[in-house]
Formats: C-alpha cells, structure tokens, sequence
C-alpha cells in the first residue's frame, strides 16, 4: 500500500479536434485475450500521426517526455485540447528514452521536495491516468553514505522530507546489507556507514512514459506531429505569434519549449540566451540476469547508481562528462570511473558484462535545478534546466507546466523555478556548486 | 574420441590434448582448441537452452560473438559468469557450465507454456494490462516478470579480493581493426612504410575468412611472418575492438591465453585503450539469418558457421543437412561439407539460379532453386524442411539440420560510432559505411568488398592511400605467395522473410518475431527505433548482429517504405559484453582512491589513533579505538585546560609570489590583503562570482611580495584552481606565480592556555611575548633546529601556534613539542576534539560554508572590502541574497541540557512544527559549557537569538527544545587567544 | 599471433628511491633569461621546455613554462632553497619542494610497457626519449616522467608517493622486480643528454 | 575521449584537464552595472557548433588554454593562450 493517493486530473471529455482520428481503444487483460484469438490485428496507432494546421493555441515544442505531459495535461486538466506538439524526428527519443528511469523526491531544497513530490503522486495513479502500463516499480532509492559528513547532510535531507509529509528512512549498516546482499560494506576504501531509503523511489518503464502520455494527449484531442522541426520562432511587438517549421508557419498564441538539451538552441531563435550550458550524462546496461538487485542504489563515494530493470538488465550510470556537448554519445573515461565504483561497491559485478553505453544531453542549469517560466518573450514558455533530474520530473513539470499556459501564473510547487531567481540571487542549489554546471 | 560428430581434423584443434568438462551434470569430452560450442557439437550436442520469453529449445546458430542462443552461465570457484557465448568460450581443463532459464531441467521446461500461449503476449503486451488493482504490480505482476525474466543467474556474493584487471595505454600511427586477408595486406604494406600499426583480431588466430579456404594458408602464413618481422607493427590476436570514440581514441579488449593468465595473476582479460591517427576497418561482414517459422530450432543455423565448425574443429554441424540461402557465398559451405563427405540433403536456393548452384548440381548436389523453406519439422531438433517452390509445390526434404544464409551484411557499428552515414547498396543488399576521411578507411568485406582476393586487393590500396595521408610510402613488396583467385557469384537476391504460419524469428534472443515487428507497426510503433523499443528487437547481449537487417526489411514492408529509407537502429558500443571488471581496471576497492597519508601517519598510527576519510586523506579522528564521546572531550579538555597538539598538515597551502601578489589577493579575497604588515596573517574569505562564500583561511605575508595562502582541506584542489584559473585569465596581466605548498610543509597546531610556554622550548630565540609575538604574528623560526615558520593563529579559540617545517622533518618537530610539553600532559587531539572546540567557538567549516551561505550569512559581512573590485563583490549584493528572512548562523543549546542535538535536526516554530526554519549543522557535547552545542542555520537567525525553537529529528523520532544563541558560545571577547 | 609478447622475467626492472632535493624555479614575468643567465653562472644549465638537463651534478627539468625543478643532494632542511633564493637574486621563486615530492628510479627494457598500465603518455622510446620529461598524472595521483640515461625518473607529490609506489611495485611484479638501493643525483646525472 | 594539443605538453587526454567553461565573455569590473555581471556569471551562448572555451592542464603544466571546439563532432581546431582569440572568420 505504499501509493498515497492522489485524484488524478479530470479527463476531457470534449470531442477531438483537428484531423479524424482512430481511438487505439481502451486497453485492458480482455481485450488482449480477445485480440489474442483474432491475431492481434485489432490494434491501431497508440496515437494518431497528426500533420500541422495552421494554427493552434498552443504549439508545444518537443515531443519528449516534458511536451507530452504538458500538452496532455493541458487538454486533460484545463480542457485546452486545441494544441500541437512538434517533435522535429519521432517523439520520444531524446532523453525519456535515455536515461536510467529513476523516480524519487529525496532533495535538500525544500521548494525541490514539493515539485518532485507532485510528480511522484502523479506517477503513483500514472496508468490509471493514462491507461497504458508504464511500469512504475517502487521498489525504493537507497543512498549509501560512507561519511560522518555525509550522513549528516542526508539526515537534513529526511528530516526535511518527514516534515514535507514525505517518506525517508536511515538505515544501518546491516539494514543496508540485508536489503542489497551484493553490497560490500567495506569495499577497501570508503566502507559504507548506513543508507537512507526513500521507500516509494522507484523505476518507471522510460519508452512507455513517452507513448502513454503521447496516446493520452491524442486521445484528448491534441495534434502529435513527428518530422516537424522548428527552424525559427516568429514575434511581434515582444509576443510570440508562432514557429516556422519544416512544415512551413505555425501560428499560435503560446509557444511551449520542451526541447531540454537544446533549449538554448531554441532560445537563440527567440532572440535570448539562457543559464543553461548543455551536457552529455552517459547510461549503461548489463546482460540480462536473474533478480539480483531489489532497489534504486546510489554509492555515496563516487558517481555511480544502479537498478535493475524488470527485464533483467543492470542500469546504470554516473556523473555527467563536465564540458559542453550536443553529441549524444558514450565516451571513455566515464565509463572507466563509474565502473570502477561500480566494482568497489558490489564486487560480484566483476564478471557481469556491459552491454551498452549511450548518452543523453541535458540542459544543465547554473544553479542544478530545472526551469519552468516564462520568458523574455511573452506568450513563450519555457520548460527546460532539467540538468539530470528531468525523468523523474515529467508528470509534474508538465502539469505545472500547463498550469502556467492555461494560467498564465505558476503553479504553486514550481513557482521557484522561474528565469528571473538567477538575476535576483534566488538559486535552487541542492549541491551548492554554484554558476559552474559541470560540478552539479 | 572426442565427440561422434569430429570427423576430420581442424585447424584449431589437437587431437592429442583431449579435455573434459561437464555441461548440465554431463561429462563430456572435447579437444584443446575448442570452444565449448564446438565441442558441444562434436558430441552431437544441440539443445543448450531455453529462449527468454517462449522458453523454445534453442541450439547454437553462430561460431562467433554474434551468437544469440548459445548462452551459458559458467560455474568456477571464484562464484562463475553468467551468460557466457558457448561460441567463443576456450575449453579448459574441467570447465562446468549450465544451461539457462529453464525450470526444472532444460529438457522439461515448465515454463514453456509461454510458447503456448504466445498469441496473447505478442511484443508490447504488457503495456496493456497488469493495471489493476493499483497495489498489485509491485506486489504480484512484477515479481513474477521479473523471475521469468533474466537470463543466466549471478550468486550475490561479496569476495574479499578485488578480481584482478588491468587497463594498458595504447599508441600507434594506424590501428587496423580485423586480421583477415583485408587487414593483414594492410597491415604487411603499413608497417613496410615504417609506420606503428597495431592490428586487431577478435579471432584467437589472425586470418580471418582466410582460415576458412584451405588454398589461402599459404598466403596467410606468408603475411603473418612479413608482419612478425617488422618491429613497428603489434598484431593482437583475441582481441576485439569495442567501441569508437572520437580523436582517434578506441577501446579494445584483448582476452589473454592460459600461459599469460597465469604470469598476471590470474587476469583473465585487459581494455586497451589505443591512440590511433588513423583506423583502418577491414572489421569484415556478418551473415544474416532468414526469417521462417521455425527458424529457431536447435539444428536451424547459419551456413558460414557449419563451414567454420568444419575447417576450424573438424566438426559437422549434422550429418545430412539442408541448406536455405540466397547467396552464392554460402555455397562455399556445401562445397566444404561435401568435400568431407557430409553430403547436402539438399540446398534450397531462394533464386531462379545462380553461378554457384550450377556448381553445385555439377557436383551431383540437389539445389531446388527458386524456393523457400515454409516450415522446420522438429522440436528440440531438425527433422524435415518443408520447401515451397515459387511454381507452386511443395516438398518436404528429410535433414538433421538446416544451414541458411541471408546474404552477409558489412560491420558498420565503429564506423557509424565515429560519424560515418549508412549507405545502401543494391548489389549487396546491405547497407556500408565510409568513415570520414580523417579518421580512416574501411577496407575488404568491411565495405562490401567480397571475396578473399578483392579484399586483400583492397586493404593493400587503402593501406598505401593511409600512408600517404600520414607522410609515409608504401615500398614496393616482395612478391609473395600468389593468391588465389575469386569465384564468379551470381548476385545476392534479398530474402529476409518467408512468410507462412507459425512464430519466425527475427531476434532470437529476445523472442522477437516478423508478426512481432508487424504489430509495432500497426500500433505506430514505425520508427526503426520504436520498433526496437516496442518489441526490444535487438536489445539483446547480440545487439540483433544476425537479424537486425531482416527485422528492418519486415518494418519496411509493413510500412511499405524502402528498407534504406527505414535504416537500422544506431549501433552503439560496445561492439560485445565486456565485463565490469576489465573496464574499470586496476583503481578498484582498496584503490578506488588514492589514499592520501599524512607526514605522520605511522606515528598517529602507532598512537592508536581511528582514522577518517575525509576526501582522500586518512585523519587522525581521536586517539583510541573506542566508540563513544570520552575520549574526545578529554583531549578537547585538555586544549582548554592545559595543552594539546594537532596535526593540521592537510590545509592547503600556496606559495604566491610576485610584485603583484597583493594586488592579486586584493582581488581573489573580499577582504584587503595589500595592507597586511610583513610578519602578519589575516584571516581571509574567499567568495564565488555568484557572491556566495567559497572558502576561507589564513593567509600570511612572509615578505614584501611573498604571502602564503592557507585553504580548507576539502577545497584545497580547488582553491588553487580557482586562484590559478583567475591568475591566468582576470587578472594575466599581474606578475605573480602560485605554487602548491600543501605537501611540502607539515603543519601542528599547538593550543591551550599552556601554549607559550611549550613552543618557546622548541622555537630558539623567539620572542614569544604578546608585546613581540602578538595574536596573528608571523615569523620565520627554527623549530627544534629546523629551518620553519612559526604562526599565531588559532581555531580552537585558545591560545595557539601553529607550527611549520618541512614534512621531511615532520617528526623530529613533533617530538620534540611532545616532550616539551610533557610537563603540561601535553595530549595530541584528533578531528573530533577540534570540531568540538571549534563550534563552541563559533568558527565555521565547509559544514556551514556549504556553497549555499553568504558572507553575511555567517557574519562576515564586515570583511567585505568597500573599496576596488574583487570577485563575488557585485552578484552578492543581489535582492536573494540580501533578503533578511535567510538561513543565518546561530548557536543551539538544548533547554534542558541532558537533551542531546544532532547534526541535520530542523528546527521549527512550535506553533508550526512542519515547517523547517533551518537546522543544526554541526553539534557536540561540550567541554566549557553544560551539556549540548550546536551550530545552526536559521532562517533569519540573528534576529531569533534568545528565543526558543523546537529541535526535531523526525527520522530518529526526537525532538527537545532548544536555545538560540549567538554562535560565539565561547569566550566572545577573544581574550583567550590573546592571552 | 602476439609477437612481441610481454617481456619475460628475465628482463627485470628495478625501483630505486632516490633522495634528492628539490627546488623549483619559478621566473617571474619576463626574467627567465636573466634567470637563465644567474643560474648560468652557477653552472646550473636550465633545460628546455619538456626537457631535462644536467650539469655539475645537478639535474633539472622543466614540465611547465618559465619553470624548473632543480635536483640535488640533499643537505639541511630548507638549505638547498636558501641556496637557490640566492642564486636568483630576484628574477625567480625559488620554492623548496623537497619534501614536497618522492622521487623514484626504475630501469629495465620493459618499463615503458609496465607504465603503459598507468601512463596515457606515449613512453615508446621514439616518443619520449632520453631527455625528455612530462608532467601527467599517473593512478589519479599527479607525476612528472623524465628519461634519463639512468633510467627513469618519477617524481610524485609525498603524501600519495606510497599509493604509486605500491602500485608499481604491484604492476611491476610479473615482469620481475627488483628493488635496488637509492639511487643519487650523480647517478641520475650520469651521461644524461644535456 | 577528447583528446588536448596542449601548446606546452602536447597532445594529453581529457583526464588531465579542467573544464572551465565558456570563455567568449571578459569579465566586466565591478563597478559596471549589476546586470552586465549577471549576464557574465549566469548567461551561455551554449552553442551547437563552435565554442571557445577554458580548459585548465592541472595534470600537465597547470597553464589555462583557450580552446575552439565543436560541441557536436568534439573536433578541436584552435588552441591559444588565455589572451589569445581564434584566427578571424573561423567564429561561426
């Protein structure tokens, strides 16, 4: 019973708009057995392939986990459905699908702890919401401390997250063996001292985010247009009146980035730079083994964390590379330090094989935490600055994000994630590694 | 005998040095030189597993890396490895390994029910259901999923040594990626132009396709001397290049023999990380399977690889197979088997007609052209194919096995790793890649170039235009053995489906079929990499080698585009499974990190002291091995009653020289140093840009132009970073050099109200007087006859020296302090105390300048220099971070003092006790005061002095009530330090 | 195939600790020719960037612009820096690192391979021959390479010298270590390039 | 794996340096207006293509190098001293 609950936002219940569109139908056990004795061939698009109107409310661009989200929850919660999100290749494959599908709400800002708590109650009721399995496994995020020092600051960080009304546990040594028995507490240089465990942390299946919110938001009315780069941002007297794309104007009275990684490419087109520098965060993934590892585990004495999917593979990662890239690619020495904390801590993956490496780029901020504002532009929104926590944030950074479209105020919980804090010495620093990206 | 199916001698093999080994509790029998793959067959083995979601019997398909269904988990001493490739697995002595994802036995197999019930868990279907009732995934779907998922089986076990490994640097002119005829003409040719070239080979011999063709080993025995013989070439066999990564960087990973295994202690392989100015590909190309129902029964495997099991092991794959291909490569394999006698039941030929059947029927060979293999008759083995003809008939063909063929596609993934476009080419029916100009060439099969002869051809061509490229000539080569010729081929006609009922695989490790691919389609999934992550075609340890092609084409069609215009999923490293501990290499457990040791280690050692990690230093923690607080406070007590000594070598020190120096610290501190007095220190802070604090210190002026800087321990690299790095851009202009001191001095802290008169017995004629030494005096000093310096600084609140020689010296300066202060009952004091005299003091560390608090913050505002520019001093007078309500430094004491405090407490209103008004972020039992003292955090805190808040540590379910002090809980005035 | 297989045990290397004294000259702004000059005159010669040089039993190298370490005997603590404050007249820091910086001698034909489990510098002999020197960092911990005729020197800051220490004498296991007597500044000097 | 030229050490993986960040900005002196700093400290251009930028070799000579480098291909085909600018018409 470890779901709080959370009423999950009213469904529209307006007809779609825009081109007709095949229902991909409700999905449940029924109907895959009675599809499975007609071939399976009752099955259409899990969301309609839109092309571009001319016009629309509001233009989401990306089609990534943050502008799926914000365009369903506009259609699903504020009944917003004539909107079109443009994704310049398939929607998707930016970094939902390239990260390491963690959730949690473990964070020492306290502003940090209600924003990714939202989002943690929103994946708890997420395939309700959606009716799409999307897997969300809270099976709990373990941080291991190795320091007196670090001890304490996790115990600031429970202590907060009890007071927010959310859950965190210390546990010791042998708690934290019992739980992870591939842990060796003393690894030879920094034994581990205890762990903290965020019980409802988890993992959710990345791809199935994407395609769950996308068949929500298509469902709900709202136009998904893959292959539809946007190459300019038009205004007018300081207001965005729409985007030129490949697939020639599209005018709306809103437009919503969610291009992380590339939002300052973006930004450029609207004539205004960001805080923002963009980074490569790497991932890895194992041979598929038997159940090994029951937890999100994060080592506390060097870059490294690991789940294990449901499939069976290893997941894995570290820190990011710590210069600017856009190249979406593993490289060397990454792979080096994290395996190697990866072998001090958990010695019996010393002959379990790596099977992948990949990278995702991310905007990282100056401050380490993400950006949903408006902007120098008015009617230009700004969902981006997801450093490396941008997965974990999607249902809630696309709720609060429709909030400040349908609104044109912020929600409540992200109100500190707003452009202006940086000019005004506001910053939302979880690490206190100040205006230098490569350190958060 | 070493098997019923070894019937002639292979090249790998010796038939003198037979090895047992046990398979699923068999003991079997098979050659030194095997793989456990080759010997399986030659015991006629053929089911070696069960698929990941159907759980069908599957055999092997592959001889090589490739290799989707042979997987094993090898059980050994050290614990064993899962999902080992029986195909490129040596054999040893006594080598045990299992069968996976079967229960309970790989013959009867529960599980397989699955395959049953597949039609209702086609790719996808769990995003579909297991949705209700909310609680029951985590609880009862899931684990469920998650056991029948997996492949082989890890034992969590902790070892208590570090499995040995290593990671060797690697330079060459030109790395050529694969020892086949390609690769060893370009190899020969470069290293005759006098360049380094290291050659790569996955293979446990060089050669290649050429050890495949028996009239090509005089050829290749020729090369592999000519390259023996040339110094600047290293041909690495086992050895596989893993991945591309730009600069001419790759890595690689050489497997080692038995023999060096045993000199490295056990090593079993080592990454090579090699610089490179140019790579050569001559990688070869891979053959691809066909999708047909069926197409996964143990007997069902590619024809190269029968071929290989034959020539390399002497072993038959069967005894009477069928053949399913569209290629006249593939008849090189019908040829070798029935050379030895193992004649083909027949070869099903896709097209109308070809060269290379005509040879075949020539040689009293049945070859049905024209048709397809609709069915495999078999479970657990081939029976039967049942052949359709595209004229219509049908017939059923009786054969052990089926060798199939879909063409060979080229190995792009370096290629594509570096930025190299897919290209497709018809004539092939397969996509090439041509790295860019700077970074290499491809050569041989690598870009569609077939045929033992046309790719020596043509790694010879691209070895000459790589050592132009790099100022070299290739010198005109003794003419060696010729080779010989290619055979005329008849085209490849592209054939990646057959399409009749019943599951055919496109993905055979992860159960991924043609109606699957179909189905991601028709649910929008059309994407090549959609498809992939639909139906995880691909995604398995194979990385889809042999039917990544095929699943592509089967998209294309169902989409109804071109198979060019849908493309293949981008290739990503590492081109096979490399085991954690061959990347992370040596800098593992014991030497995860550095450890960093102090001039006196062995003596704090030898004092009993516990020793801390603080960053990579080893501390000296308290000076027992006992837990608790005793201990601590009686050497904190002794600071404040008497004397004590503490090592504080770790601070970091630089040396910063210059005219400019002082213009240069005016500008890197916010407090002035340019009006210091020569023998004098100043305590300094330090800030970010942002204006937030960043470090602080000590810093001394020992001359006119000479000032030693001191820092934190935790930020001391990068402090001088930060120094260095505005040295050298702000301020480039200033004449002033840094240097990093830290190790050169050892540094002791000699504190208590007995100070004076210890360090005048060790400091020679110093005058240790207020009047001639005052509180923050500086002084060059012999300590204990060494050459030293002498500072009046203190940390602890009492008053202290510090004491500095060089670290060599470090223990006759040590020492002689001990006896001096004997009389005193002088006692070294570890982190703890000093943590514990310095928050009763008030002074701060990197616990409370944690990169979030201002100058003011910890009151420091008045430090702030008003005059000239130093960095942070503009950004940290912005609103945020001036705002009154900000977290403040205070002093917390508990009311009732048998209350303790905790580090990470929060403290809050009584009246609203979820809301965090800050929290304590160092504490301790107090030596001077009654029970508890805190350091604190506090929103808007000087303004709460004097009032009460409430501690609460929900997490250990405390709370009590506690005092907000000033944080100078100590001896406010300071007279103790200027006593 | 392997040709050049890993040198046999036969080919030993030796590890030497050598002590010395170590003093680096830092020029300032525009002085290192006066530096070169003053230093000349004591028969110190001032080795080229990336090189090393010796003469009257000192021997110095240079890994950084505008700077050199100058090696030799060790005397009184402080003492031989002293000498070198002098010795600069101002032109130059003259900073004492001798306590600040081991320094270690290996030989053998196979040191180069058994650092290539280390060193991402390319050490083969036409790469780096004698008289070169290079700062890199070696095992995390900082370094700085010189070939000398002597061998090669390492010298690494003193409170990590024992994690590299350890290390090589764990890598240089399997191609047969021999741990020899500290080796001297004479020694190191010994027919090095000048 | 990046590799550095650096001017005085010659070519040297990325491990044996520090990422400083963007260096197309001079550091405006105090007194200028508070914004002009904010925009220094907190404002990138953060682009795909081109970007100059500090790089310091503390595990070679410990010098400060301005380097041009693509943030796409990581190809490197400018490295200059910290007063140095990347030869004219190579900006974009």
């Amino acid at each position: 019973m470890m779901r709080s609950p959370m009423p999950s936002p009213p469904r529209s219940s307006a007809p779609a708009s825009g081109p007709e569109r095949t229902s991909s139908g409700r999905y449940s056990l029924w109907r895959l057995l009675r599809e499975g004795l007609a071939g399976q061939r009752g099955w259409s698009h899990a969301w309609a392939k839109a092309a571009p109107r001319p016009r629309y409310r509001v233009v989401v661009v990306g089609g990534g986990g943050h502008g799926l989200a914000t365009a369903y929850y506009l259609a699903a919660a504020h009944g917003i459905s004539d909107v079109a999100v443009l994704e310049r290749g398939p929607l998707g494959l930016g970094n939902v699908a390239r990260n390491t599908t963690i959730i949690r709400s473990n964070y020492f800002q306290p502003d940090n702890v209600r924003f990714y708590e939202l989002s943690l109650k929103l994946w708890e009721s997420l395939e309700h919401t959606l009716n799409f399995n999307a897997m969300v496994s809270q099976r709990g995020a373990l941080n291991l401390f190795h320091t007196e020092a670090q001890r304490d600051l996790f115990t600031r960080r429970a202590n907060l997250m009890r007071l927010e009304g959310v859950d965190a546990e210390a546990l010791s040594r042998e708690a934290v063996k019992a739980l992870v028995p591939l842990v060796d507490l003393d690894n030879g240089r920094y034994p581990v001292l205890g762990g903290f465990l965020q019980p409802r942390g988890g993992t959710v299946r990345h791809d199935a985010v994407a395609w769950g919110y996308a068949r929500g938001a298509s469902e709900a009315g709202v136009d998904i247009v893959e292959h539809c780069a946007v190459t300019g941002i038009r205004h007018e007297g300081g207001r965005v009146t729409g985007v030129e794309t490949a697939r020639g104007f599209v005018a709306a009275d809103t437009v919503c980035l969610a291009v992380a990684g590339h939002s300052s490419e973006l930004a450029r087109m609207a004539g205004f730079e960001l805080p923002i520098e963009t980074h490569v965060l790497q991932a890895f993934v194992t041979e598929g083994l038997k159940p090994v590892l029951d937890v999100v585990l994060t080592y506390g004495a060097g870059h490294f964390y690991i789940s294990q999917s449901d499939k069976g593979g290893l997941v894995f990662g570290g820190a990011i590379d710590g210069y600017n890239t856009y190249g979406q690619r593993g490289t060397l020495p990454m792979v080096e330090e994290v395996t190697a904390a990866a072998v001090t801590l958990l010695p019996a993956l010393a002959r379990v094989k790596v099977l992948r490496q990949w990278g995702g780029v991310m905007d990282m901020t100056m401050d380490g935490s993400p950006i949903i504002s408006k902007t120098p532009l008015a009617g230009l929104i700004l969902n981006g600055g997801w450093c490396y926590g941008g997965f974990k944030a999607i249902p809630a950074g696309g709720f609060t994000t429709a909030h400040l479209i349908a609104h044109g105020t912020p929600h409540p919980v992200a109100a500190h994630l707003d452009l202006a804090r940086f000019a005004a010495g506001r910053m939302v620093d979880e690490r206190g590694a100040g205006p230098f990206p490569w350190l958060h | 005998m070493t098997g019923p199916a070894r019937i002639a001698q292979g090249l790998l093999t010796d038939p003198a040095r037979p090895l047992a080994f046990r398979f699923d509790g068999a003991q079997l029998q098979g050659l030194a030189g095997d793989t456990l793959a080759s010997a399986l067959l030659a015991n006629g083995r053929r089911l070696v597993g069960r698929s990941f979601k159907y759980h069908r019997p599957r055999g092997i398909v592959t001889a090589g890396c490739e290799e989707p269904c042979a997987l094993v988990d090898l059980v050994d001493a050290a614990g064993g490895e899962p999902n080992r490739l029986a195909t490129t697995l040596a054999l040893h002595e006594g080598l045990v390994a299992v069968s996976q994802n079967r229960w309970p036995s790989l013959e009867l197999d529960l599980l397989a029910v699955n395959d049953l019930l597949g039609r209702f868990l086609p790719a996808g279907f769990y995003y579909k259901t297991f949705m209700a009732p909310g609680w029951a995934w985590e609880r009862v779907y899931e684990p469920l999923i998650r056991r029948a998922a997996g492949l082989g089986r890890l034992e969590a076990r902790v070892t208590d040594h570090a499995a040995p490994a290593e990671i060797v640097h690697d330079h060459a002119d030109v790395l050529v990626v694969g020892a086949g005829s390609a690769g060893l003409a370009a190899a020969a040719a470069l290293g005759a132009a006098g360049l380094r070239v290291l050659l790569a080979d996955q293979d446990v011999v060089p050669g290649g396709g050429t050890l495949l063709d028996a009239r090509w080993s005089d050829w290749r025995e020729e090369m592999c001397r000519r390259i023996s013989a040339l110094p600047a070439v290293r041909a690495l066999a086992r050895t596989t290049v893993l991945g591309a990564y730009g600069h001419g960087v790759f890595a690689a990973l050489e497997t080692l023999t038995p023999g060096e295994r045993a000199r490295f202690g056990g090593l079993r392989e080592r990454l090579r990380i090699v610089r490179a100015r140019r790579v050569l590909f001559a990688c070869g190309a891979s053959e691809r399977l066909i999708a047909f129902p069926g197409n996964d029964v143990p007997g069902v495997m590619l024809a190269g690889a029968a071929l290989g099991y034959l020539r390399r092991y002497g072993v038959a794959v069967g005894l009477r197979p069928a053949f399913f291909l569209n290629n006249d490569e593939a008849y090189e394999a019908v040829f070798a088997l029935a050379e030895a006698r193992v004649r083909a039941a027949a070869v099903i030929d896709s097209r109308p007609g070809a060269v290379a059947a005509r040879r075949a029927q020539e040689a009293g060979i049945e070859v049905i052209t024209d048709a397809v293999v609709t069915r495999v008759l078999g479970r657990r083995s081939v029976r039967a194919v049942r052949v359709a003809a595209r004229n219509g008939s049908t017939r059923c063909v009786d054969a052990d096995c089926l060798l199939m063929s879909g063409g060979h596609s080229p190995i792009t993934s370096l290629a594509c790793q570096l930025g190299a476009r897919l290209e497709w080419h018809d004539g092939i029916a397969a996509f090439t890649a041509d790295p860019p100009l700077a970074v290499g060439r491809a050569a041989g099969a690598a870009r569609g170039i077939y045929g033992l002869a046309a790719a020596a051809l043509d790694g010879a061509t691209a070895a000459r235009a790589l050592a132009a490229e790099l100022g070299r000539t290739v010198p005109p080569l003794p003419a060696g053995p010729v080779p010989p010729s290619d055979r005329d081929a008849t085209p490849v006609a592209p054939l990646w489906e057959v399409r009749a009922p019943g599951k055919a695989f496109v993905d055979l490790q992860n159960d991924v079929t043609a109606d699957d691919v179909r189905l991601a389609c028709r649910e929008g999934y059309e994407h090549v990499e959609h498809m992939k992550r639909f139906t995880t075609c691909g995604m398995a340890t194979d990385q889809g080698r042999i039917g990544g092609v095929a699943a592509a084409a089967v998209l294309a069609e169902a989409r109804g585009a071109p198979l060019p215009e849908v493309g293949q999923v981008k290739p990503r490293p590492f081109a096979e499974p490399v085991p954690f501990a061959a990347l992370a290499g040596g800098e593992v457990r014991g030497h995860f990190k550095p450890k960093r040791r102090l001039p006196l280690h062995e003596w704090h050692e030898r004092a009993g002291a516990t020793f801390v990690n603080t960053g990579l230093w080893l501390r000296p923690l308290v000076y027992t091995q006992a837990a608790g607080w005793d201990a601590v406070l009686d050497e904190a007590r002794a600071v404040r009653r008497s004397v004590g000594i503490t090592d504080v070598s770790t601070l970091g020190k630089i040396d910063v020289q210059g005219p400019d120096a002082a213009r240069f610290l005016d500008f890197v501190y916010a407090n002035t140093f340019s009006t210091l007095a020569v023998g004098r220190a100043r305590y300094g802070i330090m800030l970010r840009e942002d204006g937030l604090l960043f470090d602080d210190g000590t810093t001394s002026r020992l001359g006119p132009t000479h000032f030693l800087v001191t820092t934190t321990t935790a930020n001391s690299a990068a402090a001088l970073e930060h120094l260095e790095f505005h040295q050298q851009s702000v301020c480039r202009n200033l004449d002033v050099l840094l240097t990093d001191v830290c190790d050169q001095w050892a540094q002791f802290a000699v504190a208590g109200p007995h100070a004076r008169e210890v360090v005048a017995l060790v400091v020679g004629d110093l005058d240790l007087t207020n009047a001639a030494f005052p509180f923050m005096a500086v002084a060059e000093a012999r300590i204990a006859g060494i050459a030293g310096r002498l500072f009046r600084i203190s940390f602890s609140g009492e008053l202290a020296y510090e004491l500095a020689v060089p670290a060599g010296a470090a223990r006759t300066a040590w020492e002689a302090v001990l006896a001096a202060g004997r009389r005193y009952g002088i006692r070294p004091y570890g982190l703890d105390a000093l943590n514990t005299l310095r928050i009763e003091k008030g002074h701060v560390t990197t616990a409370e300048l944690n990169g979030n608090t201002t100058a003011d913050d910890l009151g420091f505002q008045r430090m702030l220099k008003k005059s000239g520019d130093f960095i942070g001093r503009a950004l940290a007078t912005r609103p945020g971070l001036t705002a009154p309500d900000r977290l403040q430094l205070v002093g917390v004491r508990p009311v009732d003092r048998a209350h303790r405090l905790r580090n990470g407490m929060h403290l809050v209103a009584p009246g609203s006790p979820t809301a965090s008004l800050g929290y304590v972020t160092s504490s301790t039992p107090s030596v001077e005061l009654e029970g508890w003292v805190g350091l604190a955090l506090l929103a808007g805190g000087r303004q709460r002095i004097g009032t009460r808040l409430l501690g609460t540590s929900p997490i250990h379910d405390e709370s009590t009530e506690v005092e907000v002090v000033s944080p100078h809980m100590l001896d406010a005035e300071n007279t103790r330090v200027r006593s | 195939m392997r040709k050049t297989p890993v040198s046999g045990p036969e080919s030993a290397i030796t590890l030497a600790t050598c002590p010395v004294d170590i003093v680096e000259l830092a020029a300032f702004r525009e002085r290192a020719s006066d530096l070169a000059r003053l230093a000349a005159r004591r028969d110190i010669v001032l080795a080229g960037p990336g090189a090393t040089a010796a003469h009257s039993g000192r021997l110095t190298l240079s890994v950084r612009p505008d700077r050199w370490l100058l090696l030799m005997p060790p005397a009184a603590p402080g003492a031989s820096a002293e000498h070198c404050r002098q010795l600069c007249e101002g032109s130059a820091a003259a900073v004492d690192l001798s306590s600040a910086l081991a320094a270690f001698l290996l030989t053998g034909p196979t040191v180069p391979e058994m650092l290539a489990r280390a060193c991402r510098l390319d050490l083969e002999t036409r790469a780096f021959p004698a008289g070169r020197a290079a700062a890199t960092i070696l095992v995390q911990v900082p370094a700085i390479l010189a070939q000398l005729a002597a061998g090669t020197l390492l010298l690494t800051p003193t409170t990590t010298a024992r994690h590299l220490h350890e290390w090589l004498v764990e890598t240089a296991r399997p191609f047969g270590l021999a741990l020899a007597p500290d080796a001297t500044v004479s020694a190191l000097c010994a027919e090095a390039s000048t | 794996m990046l590799r550095i030229p650096c001017p005085w050490c010659g070519t040297r993986d990325e491990v044996e340096f520090r990422y400083r960040g963007d260096a197309t900005r001079s550091r405006p002196a105090a007194e200028r207006a508070l914004e002009e700093l904010t925009r220094y400290v907190y404002s990138r251009e953060n682009p795909l293509g081109w970007h100059l930028e500090w790089w310091l070799h503390v595990g070679g000579c410990r010098r400060l190098l301005k380097i041009e480098r693509h943030t796409l291909s990581h190809e490197i085909r400018w490295v200059g001293a910290p007063d140095a600018m990347p030869p004219a018409g190579k900006a974009s």
